[in-house]
């Protein structure tokens, strides 16, 4: 039997799929943060009427496909180089609306430099920087950002910090940094937190066809793959024990 | 009509060529001997000239990077660097190679391994033409040996590079950077109006998304788009080869030599001819793809071929192959900045091959 | 003709300069020029030369075993350099400070006493540089004073242009002062 | 007072059964059905009309398979 | 007495081989299809075994200077990666040659250019033996075709950086690191006692400084550096060099072939003989130094030889620098993660030599 | 005629220079404050009987050569990977002493990842921190450092905020990081904060072997070749213009 | 003798532990054993297969054209490799899924439904690998039953070693069920 | 009250002539000499008898080829 039936036609959509997400299968794992990211970007670009005038930049990590899923111009970036080839980007097409997409891995261990110096300049692009604590797409490693004591298939007793050094806070980081005009930490595990990520994200676009510099939108998310642990259990864990250590909530602005 | 003629150091050369040949955006980090590429461009303000991004990044990394970036939006972009820097851009040169992109990289070669020497060098031989970076990749390699050639191979090089959506490499040396010599420029270019049809510049109007990647994770695509690329090679081979022969047609021995050690190797070639010996110089324009054709036929009408590189012996692989075991080849070597002179080139032609 | 000229001294002795006012006099006259210095890691001191070729031919290499002429302002280059002149070639030097002076017996030897003049008779020690330019351009007339007078308009920046007559004065000074030690 | 009902549509073959969406419903509508898809992932189906078109699962789901439908009455 | 044989992956056999090798520290960064590497350390807890140090560094860049500055300690030291991580590597490559540092690098070769495919290949031979960095230096590159081998030339290769001061590496791919096979193990080694006389530790009881270092500003000085480090490859290529031969006495035909395609490559020489078709294999296992003289001496015995390789055409030019024009030298590749099978293998010899 | 003949004797000497420093003539140009940074650091190691077992780590940068003044066992590391490589040398050797000695435009720029990551990971080496505000060896060139308005060969009109970025404070940066143990900020263009400078060190090198994380000196000095002015007149410059904008004193302790 | 066989299915099937076990019962029985993965990209689902070959002899390559004996868990990897069976080889598979049953008339098929007699029989889905390596040992007696045991000891880390009786049972549950389709 | 004086000695051979030992003194001691060295510097030494052994000249000096010596008298 098929509940609903009565409600289900177009004059009563209130929600629905953005057009600047493509019909592509997603391969990320079950319960990923990545994906729902991904649609509140798109979202984002769709709201602003962005979409045609967009250059994204996609990472190494499982985000590397993001070309597959998002309808706009991408490039795929090397591993940690991002923000280097968004300001290639921007550079030559200032009027254009560029952002990087970045894992953990990806922009706070090898693209620490950079980061920090795209900030710095602060270079008028947008960063979605998606922490999951972990390296994903190679297996579950240890990131710069995955928590004391946390387990990864490189920390396997558990992330020591006295020989593994400590967690790294990159958002706090860069807002120190005179070139960044908005730095904010952001999640998507319930709904309310979707809405506010997405409001983050206008945000932060809209400061950048302000040209007021940098702005970065942290995303505290799951890598239940890598975590070892199913979804639901995975977004517990993270309100648990990533939010008290990655506190959500504008940094700079 | 007084002809545009400057006397300019290579390496100011370059930057002038580049603003000329409408280059939109240039990325590098400073490493001697080519400094001077950044600071004349900072110091011209391209930007007020012709619209010319000109950006100081963190690192070689970076800089590689953006050009990456800027390349993808299909724009005329170059960087330049010395050895070291040069090493340090092999990820993202493989990368650019991979994803097709066009581009220009000078490499000021310095003598290494290592931090080494600031002097010249022609020890990146074997990085620049047969891949410092990770798999098959090849870089249109051109070799100027004057600072006129260094200006016209710079606009070259952009036709070179969006002909065939392959990174282009300038290959000099300290010598040819730092020294000045008379140049005639051509014109100013506009800059590109048109979006490359690839490029990723936004989709409007475009209807369909581009994107930029050397990523392809299946077997068969990766071996596809390998397939292609060596199809693109080949199709280089044909059409690019470039080369110089002076005084060969009567010659008996043969220098094979490229850029500054050809310079030199053509002194010795007067020398030699003031003693009675009849020595040519072919001399290698385009060290990617390699002049193999001509060496095997100069080889049938010479006694012997030497080869001479400011390194322990990188090219003279490519003249062996060329050659293929028709003749014996010949090898003189200097490196870290040590120059042969003339009269030592001579010399160790005379040794191999005269007064054995 | 080609003429092969090395230029040496201390760091900061208008020897770059000076190779740049003859490498663009020499364009100024319709020749083919290189100029190739020596270049080291230092932003300070120490010595350094520079290799001036006027050819009316395409110049081949910029590497030479042998000048036709050596300019030497200072004692390691007399040392380094005067082995280096082709027989019968010319040495011009600057006898400020110099201890062994040139042996040479099969080259033309000339001395011009640049600093001294420059700091006396001139008043401005910077155009010994120019005084010994001078003194080659008398044995030599490789290059017309009219396209010195041009080479030192391309050379030097417009807000230097004030300084153009007191060094085709110094110039001139070198052509007075000029001794010739030996002849062959 | 108005009354508001509402309704999801999920597109199964798509749905990879990680079981955020019916965690976040807050009228218990949604759960898993006993069924696989095609991809061999047990999948989320309404299993009541309490739906109110809230979208909470239609936010969270990953996949953006959840379109969400909503009327007054 | 009961032999320590184990069934292990390739990758996990050589951290199993570092461990017991008395290595002193690792570092390295997770990258497909190596990362088995430091996660099999990382669980093995050798600091615990032996005291061996394990640390997963912020990137490549980092990692290779990591065992710059732990090698220039006289330690043994150990990096693995895959082909974009060792691209990063290789200005820290030049520099640890040019400051003659002993350490081993092993490279999981996967498929390019770019970020390419996490399929194996071989398509890192010209950046492995010509030189991915600048300036003139050499790695010594020993190439296994199995995980026993792995294992034990993991051992070999410290023996030998050692005994020349020099990098070696060690170039597999992702079919020899993922793949299990049964391997006997050698006995714990104990790790270095005694501190190198060149080694900075602290110059405590010598008396005199020691300073690494690959900077040699005066050209002479550089010059008399580079020509050291010739010295030393003569020696190497005098006494290093490794390979292989199967079913050459007898054979008409030769494949050349290493690692993984040269396994290949023996299977097709059994299809081959059971079709009557008398073919051997001559497996180089150190790449460089090359073993040039025993291919040049069987191009005298056959009638063909045929060149196998994961990549476009990369050892194929060393096999023809062997031959130098004796014979004409087939070759047959697949890339970017495509493994040629042996009936294709042996066809392309087939249509090459002798259907033709 | 000569001055104080009567009072030169063995006896009576309050200064000489350290033993640590070798005979060999330093290639720094007239007033750099290399040299003088480098004598307070071989004091240091003196003072703490440290020489026989430290080993320092040589950047490029001016001070390329610094093994040629220093008496200790020293490695020269590739541009901005100092860092990297003392991380090497110390991990191997945890009861060693070890420092790297940086340029601005080695550590602030093409080593930032290496500098931020041995920081995060606390690594027991000590940073010797040149602030010079600008490229000396390769020939005056812009560095992260270089001021607003301040010209150099790569900024020959003045550094352009808007394009060229921000004057980058490393050592408040690195102080947010958990494995920072002391981070300061010092100079040495007058006596006095020649003595202060000497007496960071030393703490420096004291916490270094009670093993109580990275600790980070900054030292702010002159490159008056770079900036084109005589030593004295650089350092009345540095005093008015680089002092405000990086102030003296500790940072973490 | 050298067997060489391929065993393909879903990610989560256990193929490449059955693949393990197999080979390591071999090394406990003396052979020469590789074990080849294919490895994807994803951490996530997909097919996977592991191609394993025991032999008394040195074992030359791991990629292979043809094999003798093929181990299918699911419809793509039937298709793929079905025709990759060596003339007189084996074919095992487990009916689970399975549309398009194997037609090839020149190998031994053998058809063993260990997903379903896992699930029923055992009460423990996660077996079914070990029943259908079971079917196979009943076909081709390659391996010892000791040494299968054996192999579970290395195989397994310590904490699995109480599953040991289970997987036996297993591997007996398969030599039961197992069903000749057609034999050459 | 004890009366101090003191001294330096410079290793001329290797001063720079930055001056910037001289613009620390507090006594005024220290003057550049009019003549250079072999590498063409001019140097720095005393030119009184003021000097009270402080040792700033030596803190600053960036050759270090000042020695400072002290007495009380
Ligand atoms: C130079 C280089 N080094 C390493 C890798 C391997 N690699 C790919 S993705 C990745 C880390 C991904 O982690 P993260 O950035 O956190 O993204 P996630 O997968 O978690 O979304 C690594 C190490 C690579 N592709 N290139
Ligand atoms: C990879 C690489 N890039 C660039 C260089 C050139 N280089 C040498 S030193 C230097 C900067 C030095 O500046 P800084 O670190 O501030 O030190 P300083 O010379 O001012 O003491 C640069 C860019 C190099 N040697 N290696
Ligand atoms: S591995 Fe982690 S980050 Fe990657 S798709 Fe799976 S859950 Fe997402
Ligand atoms: S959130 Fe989406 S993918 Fe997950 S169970 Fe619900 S409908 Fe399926
Ligand atoms: S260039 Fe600057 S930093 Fe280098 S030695 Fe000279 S003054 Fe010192
Ligand atoms: S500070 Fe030293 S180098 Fe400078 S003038 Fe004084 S004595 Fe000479």
């Amino acid at each position: 039997m098929k509940f609903g039936k009565d409600i289900i036609s177009p004059e009563n959509k209130v929600f629905e799929k953005t057009k600047l997400l493509t019909d592509e299968y997603l391969h990320y794992c079950p319960g990923c943060g990545h994906s729902v990211v991904h649609r509140l970007l798109m979202e984002a670009l769709e709201d602003l009427n962005l979409g045609d005038e967009t250059i994204g930049v996609a990472p190494v990590g499982c985000s590397v496909f993001a070309y597959h899923y998002m309808d706009i111009d991408m490039q795929q970036a090397a591993h940690g180089r991002a923000p280097a080839v968004a300001t290639g980007i921007k550079r030559v097409m200032p009027d254009k609306t560029v952002f990087t997409y970045q894992g953990d891995g990806d922009l706070a261990a090898i693209g620490t430099a950079e980061t920090i110096h795209a900030c710095n300049r602060g270079e008028n692009i947008t960063f979605i920087f998606i922490n999951n604590g972990i390296y994903g797409m190679t297996g579950g490693q240890m990131a710069p950002t995955t928590l004391e004591n946390m387990k990864s298939s490189t920390s396997p007793y558990g992330r020591d910090l006295k020989s593994m050094g400590h967690p790294l806070k990159m958002t706090e980081l860069v807002a120190n940094l005179d070139g960044v005009a908005y730095a904010t930490r952001q999640a998507v595990h319930t709904p309310a937190l979707v809405r506010k990520c997405k409001k983050a994200i206008v945000k932060a676009f809209k400061l950048q066809k302000e040209n007021k510099g940098t702005t970065f939108v942290e995303i505290v998310t799951n890598c239940n793959s890598g975590w070892k642990m199913r979804p639901v259990q995975a977004n517990e864990w993270l309100q648990k024990n990533m939010i008290p250590y990655y506190p959500l909530g504008d940094i700079k602005k | 009509m007084e002809k545009d003629i400057k006397l300019m150091k290579g390496n100011e050369a370059i930057a002038e060529a580049a603003i000329r040949a409408g280059v939109d955006a240039y990325f590098g980090y400073p490493i001697t001997p080519q400094s001077e590429v950044i600071e004349y461009l900072m110091a011209e303000q391209p930007e007020k000239r012709t619209g010319m991004v000109v950006l100081q990044a963190e690192s070689e990394v970076a800089a590689i990077n953006m050009i990456y970036g800027a390349a993808g939006a299909g724009k005329r972009v170059l960087t330049t660097s010395s050895s070291p820097g040069i090493s340090l851009m092999q990820e993202g040169i493989s990368y650019i190679a991979g994803a097709q992109l066009p581009c220009v990289l000078v490499n000021v070669v310095r003598g290494g391994p290592g931090l080494g020497t600031i002097q010249p060098s022609q020890a990146d031989y074997f990085q620049s033409v047969k891949g410092g970076g990770h798999g098959d990749y090849k870089l249109i390699v051109l070799a100027p040996a004057s600072v006129q050639e260094s200006v016209d191979f710079t606009r070259l090089a952009f036709d070179i590079a969006f002909k065939y959506r392959n990174p282009v490499m300038l290959l000099t040396d300290g010598v040819l950077g730092q020294m000045m010599e008379k140049v005639e420029f051509f014109e100013q270019q506009e800059r590109k109006k048109e979006d490359e049809p690839w490029a990723t510049v936004g989709k409007a109007g475009r209807g369909h998304r581009n994107y930029i990647t050397s990523l392809f994770i299946k077997p068969e695509k990766m071996y596809e788009v390998n397939l292609e690329l060596q199809k693109k090679y080949r199709e280089v081979e044909k059409n690019e080869v470039r080369y110089q022969e002076i005084d060969t047609e009567d010659a008996d021995y043969l220098f094979v030599a490229y850029g500054t050690t050809a310079r030199i190797c053509q002194k010795a070639c007067q020398l030699a001819r003031e003693k009675g010996i009849k020595v040519g110089l072919l001399r290698p324009i385009s060290l990617y793809p390699y002049p193999y054709d001509i060496i095997n036929k100069l080889a049938d009408k010479v006694k012997g071929v030497m080869v001479i590189e400011m390194n322990h012996g990188q090219m003279v692989e490519d003249v062996k192959l060329a050659i293929n075991g028709k003749l014996e080849v010949g090898f003189m070597g200097r490196s870290g900045g040590i120059i042969p002179t003339p009269s030592e080139i001579l010399e160790a032609l005379e040794n191999k091959f005269i007064n054995k | 003709m080609t003429e092969e000229i090395i230029i040496a001294g201390f760091g900061g002795q208008g020897v770059l300069s000076m190779g740049g006012i003859l490498a663009y006099a020499g364009v100024m006259q319709g020749k083919e020029v290189t100029w190739m210095p020596s270049y080291g890691p230092e932003m300070r001191g120490g010595t350094s030369n520079v290799t001036v070729i006027l050819s009316d031919e395409m110049i081949s290499s910029p590497i030479l075993n042998e000048y036709d002429t050596a300019i030497i302002l200072n004692q390691p280059s007399l040392d380094k350099f005067e082995k280096m002149i082709k027989k019968g070639g010319t040495l011009i030097y600057d006898g400020n400070g110099i201890n062994r002076h040139p042996e040479r017996e099969d080259i033309n030897i000339y001395r011009a006493d640049a600093a001294k003049a420059a700091a006396s008779d001139l008043k401005n020690p910077k155009v010994a540089n120019m005084i010994v330019l001078g003194a080659l351009l008398k044995q030599n007339p490789i290059i017309l004073d009219e396209n010195i007078k041009k080479g030192l308009e391309k050379a030097l920046p417009e807000r230097h242009h004030r300084l153009i007559p007191l060094n085709l004065k110094a110039v001139e000074k070198g052509k007075e002062i000029v001794k010739i030690i030996r002849e062959v | 007072m108005a009354k508001v009902r509402g309704a999801v549509e999920i597109d199964i073959e798509k749905c990879k059964g990680c079981e955020i969406c019916i965690n976040v419903c807050p009228t218990k509508t949604l759960k898993m059905s006993g069924a696989v898809n095609s991809k061999g992932y047990s999948f989320a189906e309404m299993i009541n009309d309490n739906c109110t078109g809230c979208t909470n699962c239609a936010l969270v789901c990953p996949e953006t398979i959840i379109t969400v439908y909503r009327k007054k009455f």
